[in-house]
């Protein structure tokens, strides 16, 4: 039996601005995170940009139990990057996949830089990462919420780590690219960063970008990493006063 | 993993049960704050967040449209998925559902099916080919205890809060309307209160301390009427039958209560 | 290509007793226990009540590998409730599902309260229970041939666990529910206890019961735990004499 | 779980067999006592319950509609499961089946199927599209050696004791006919034999304590006009070329015997 | 397994960069020895060996035809798995794909779909239900550094060589012509370039002992034409924009090198 | 939407002479062997026979850290044996099934006896086998290559192990089955042996055989490992020299 479907609310390519949400193209979307969210665990944050709704929560540091991962002259930080089954639109399936492990080993790398870890050797730092709604660069969300936590913890840090995306869509390159910039874009550059000396912890690309488009979107990102990185302080402000 | 519970605190928490008091101040048959938020996830079709005390749960609800079971066929069909995220409690762990987890979804399925809160029939659509399949997913974000009441009181609200598009057969073909959106056919509010049993006392509403001590828990659904739909003991102690029955007649006045957090 | 079946033997509801299979509302099924009735297991039952047969088979205590598991002052009794493929109509898929994980948890609870696990810290005791032919009440005849393998192998108890369901069908409050009475009736109420003492360490319901159905089926359902385990103690006592 | 044997018991057995004896007292080509029931399991289309002394297995048949292999269109299915049960032994683990019992399966299955016990062509229903799928089952419960025998016995005994309900095609419907139910077409009682090797000697139906000091084993399938039709040899120690053909002469023998064992 | 790498390597190695120098003579933007042959699986429909050094890849592709994905429903699909075979190297493991094969799988796949390597609307048969479904299988059996240039230079090959039967839609029937044979649609030659920093030196291709001690690593896929198709950061160490704006133009040069040993 | 697959080239059983490929009936197909193929395993071979591509690589003695499986007098010898997904017609899905479960336990009892395992207490010996191309007879080829691999790694041994397969085909008792021939054959007999002793150390059997049959196929299948152990011996001599 065929499934018809009417009406539903998927318009978009009939805008006349240049972007679908008529932003400017190095305007980030609303941004919110507060800090200490969790009670259970050590450090917390709740972060949403556009419709994006993230939690990230940190343990540790704290034994290892697994030995062959331990680190004699170091902790290591594991993270796992979680989508809830309904923060999409079709239901995901509980249960890591593919996309979902790649995601938290480069969390785990775009972290690590920051954080002193040869302070805690043997021990692990954990951090998790719950997608409660996606809609488009979940992976910067997740870093940026991610780093509030480790904050939160008391996690001993060289600097905060903050990721955005920036991209081509339209024919133009954009900053913070929406879920239909970054299906329907020609490119999508998600990027984490230690803003303090604007060392680079993270980098992916897909699509097709020239050398000069790249240029121009790595220029983007750490622009719009600034400003977030703005908002990550004031989420630890708030929490914790001057 | 195991986790110990330092003597000194088992025998304080104990101690102040002996005494008709509880560490955190309530009475003995006082629930912790309740807060009941709906519709806090826009993707999905029905959402709700609840707090017991700091205890959290964000539920989500997701219909498609499935095959009914050959021997229902003309009934949809609920799905109940927990999971107790390792970023809940320092000792959960990540990967597939543990006891803990299985025992919470099938408990939470039971007080909601057998209490009748979704009229299933009312979600088929073609007898035997097509049904609504609504698949109910408790993310379990941080514990402090009495999981129980605030799933089961989470998937009500989130299903009260859950939208289907209308559906037609037009031309052996079946038309999904999402301009014209209803609620789930809800029947019923059955809710789920929970007693632990400590040093002979039954307290409702454990905390995670009080969890960690308690000898036996007794998990009890009841509909509006005050009807019985589910009940789950749990934990290595007995309870004797005047136990049993004096909870179930205290359960009935404690869903009621729950109930009004409802919207 | 469509698939009809003609003649099944299902021919349930034409009865005109008032239960399918003619008993008294408080009248058990067909019950016959065995004891010791397997080679290798430290202990063993078997037990057969109406179409049920079961068989449960104890090791222990012995050395616990798993040291997450262990516990510093007494044994962990441990259960795993298994359903062979060809005990139900429609074949079940080899190993654990939600409901056997579930079935396994609550037996161990209600198994635990009557061993003296004090006795063997650091170690376990594991009860295998096997469903070779199922007819609804499968987990209470697994508790009560549970606690005879345990018996046979000599563990020290306080008392014995017995289990047995009441419910209710055709608006009838009954005992010990048949196959058909589980699947078509009103409520289902598994109990398990220790009879010396009367305590209960199993309790599940699941249907619609009142406040008065409920008293009343509790009390049902405690009466048939007295009788079955005047079987238990005939297992033993043929076992090992007086 | 590796079991290590104490030398001593280890020593024992091996002098024994070296004065030509075995601890239960039996000759070298002599099986342990045998029994074999039919239709113990009623939900079970087929079934049986075999013990060869102290093993004992519980084996079940599940006829089922099912499709058949793209490349084998007119000829049903047999699917062969093996359990080997955490209660029938101690080292035996909960999970999912290991070398041992994949092992098992296999040779089980090939026994029967090589040895054509099922005439699986008559297991057609409409060719290309419906066949019967028969799945057999073992459920090992008490494991004291030579599970091979007891397998491959009191399989070939539940294919014999399977019923299934006679089929029509009407309107291009299949119609199963459930009054009138026929038993499985049996070929053939090809049955299993195996030996292990001791010291240099060869003996029949190990017992558990063989088979944990045995350095060789071999297991032989013969029809029941003496043809091969399944071997296989396990154990970490080499058999020479004259112990094999000896032993499959012994093989053809032996399976006479047990087929006797059969209704 | 963490294999940990002695001080003493660590700082011979560091010490050779810090020179100017690698230990195997190289220039920092010289690659290992390439070998690449193709058409070495005869059952593959493509395939190729590819070594860079003495890391080693076998790819082999396997088109078969499948159901379109809903939202795609004209264009074909192309599946890549990879192995790290335990036989590659001493501390990879028997077992389900970990963290390290799944990235080299994803970065793989995400050079050679986002560089539009194969026209996959070219392996649309019938729009909607069915389409060429191209598994992409790499087994890596030595491993010696760099893995992802020799899985994309290698995958590249593979379906350059491989083959397809012509189709034809005849009485609504779909019909495979193996007579006639034609080579997979390729559009496009997109191939992948790794640096690794060491002490502050971006170094090509890093054997495995480099790859052991460097702190971060940056591969980059690249078009025929020069534009970027895909990045890939790793590596526990920070970069910065001046070296990765600098990587990212000599991969242009180093990607054309690389492309020509396509056949 | 039926598919219907044209001028495939199975075109086999049409062939005059006795054997599909012409050869004769104690005739082994076309082999070679090359030892020490891989750099970073201790010991490696690779081996074709007909269509059969197989590679083999050794690791060990080294220490063993499943102690559950650890041997206080010997060295355990684990196998796996694994086939790529593109060594077959229709792609095998990844990851191990029952059969590759089973040929990697026969495979080691096949091996072990051949090498001085007391010489090495508490560790083990891994053994990786991987099917490339197969062509009907992979288990064979892979101990044959195994064994190669077990001396290019240095493992002392008592002596080789070759395998090879008799069989019966069109009424035929023939050496060494191509994948029609098993396939469509009567029956298969796979054995390894020691060519030093004559000692079988595995010895599979599937089909229909006389005991006649069987002694003919026996002593075709033990002349066939003889020649094979000669292209085993050269691979070696070409490595190491004399």
């Amino acid at each position: 039996m065929i499934i018809i479907i009417t009406n539903t609310n998927l318009n978009t390519g009939t805008e006349t601005s240049a972007r679908a949400d008529k932003r400017a193209f190095d305007e980030l979307r609303n941004l919110k995170i507060e800090a200490g969210v969790l009670e259970r665990a050590d450090g917390s944050a709740y972060l949403e940009m556009g419709g994006n709704k993230v939690l990230a929560a940190v343990y540790g540091p704290r034994e290892l139990f697994v030995r062959r991962l331990m680190q004699p002259n170091r902790a290591v930080l594991r993270c796992k990057y979680n989508m809830a089954p309904f923060s999409v639109d079709d239901r995901k399936r509980p249960g890591p996949d593919r996309r979902s492990v790649e995601i938290s080993k480069i969390t785990s790398d775009a972290l690590s830089p920051a954080v002193f870890l040869e302070k805690f050797p043997r021990s692990t730092i954990d951090v998790y990462i719950e997608v409660l709604e996606a809609e488009g660069g979940t992976r910067c969300a997740g870093i940026t919420a991610a780093s509030v936590a480790l904050a939160d913890a008391g996690i001993p840090m060289r600097d905060m780590v903050v990721a955005c995306a920036a991209g081509k869509s339209d024919g133009n390159v954009v900053l913070d690219l929406s879920e239909v910039e970054d299906k329907e874009g020609e490119a999508d550059l998600p990027i984490a960063m230690m803003p303090r000396t604007g060392e680079i912890t993270l980098l992916q690309m897909d699509g097709d970008l020239t050398e000069e488009e790249f240029g121009k979107a790595l220029d983007l990102a750490i622009g719009g990493c600034k400003k977030i990185n703005e908002e990550q302080k004031k989420a630890i402000k708030n929490r914790y006063g001057e | 993993m195991v986790h110990i519970v330092p003597e000194i605190i088992k025998e304080s928490v104990t101690n102040l049960v002996k005494n008709g008091e509880r560490t955190d101040g309530r009475a003995f048959d006082e629930y912790r704050e309740i807060s009941l938020e709906t519709g806090v996830i826009e993707k999905a079709e029905g959402s709700a967040r609840v707090k017991i005390g700091k205890t959290q749960i964000v539920i989500g609800t997701k219909p498609q449209i499935g095959t009914p079971f050959a021997d229902t066929p003309n009934v949809g069909v609920l799905m109940t998925n927990t999971e107790l995220l390792p970023m809940a409690a320092p000792n959960f762990e990540s990967g597939p559902p543990d006891e803990n987890s299985v025992e919470l979804s099938r408990v939470t399925d039971r007080c909601i099916r057998e209490g009748k809160v979704v009229d299933l029939e009312k979600l088929c659509i073609v007898e035997g080919e097509k049904v609504w399949m609504v698949f109910l997913d408790l993310h379990v974000i941080d514990y402090d205890g009495n999981l129980m009441d605030a799933a089961v009181l989470g998937s009500v609200a989130a299903l009260m809060n859950t939208k289907i598009p209308t559906t037609k057969i037009e031309n052996d073909e079946i038309v999904l309307d999402y301009e014209n959106m209803i609620p789930l056919p809800i029947n019923e509010k059955a809710l789920m209160c929970t007693f632990a049993k400590i040093d002979g006392e039954l307290i409702i509403d454990p905390s995670l301390e009080e969890e960690e001590i308690m000898g036996a828990r007794l998990s009890i659904g009841m509909t509006e009427e005050g009807n019985i739909c589910a009940m789950q003991k749990g934990g290595a102690q007995p309870l004797d039958r005047e136990e049993i029955l004096k909870v179930v007649s205290i359960a009935k006045m404690k869903t009621a209560e729950l109930r009004t957090h409802l919207p």
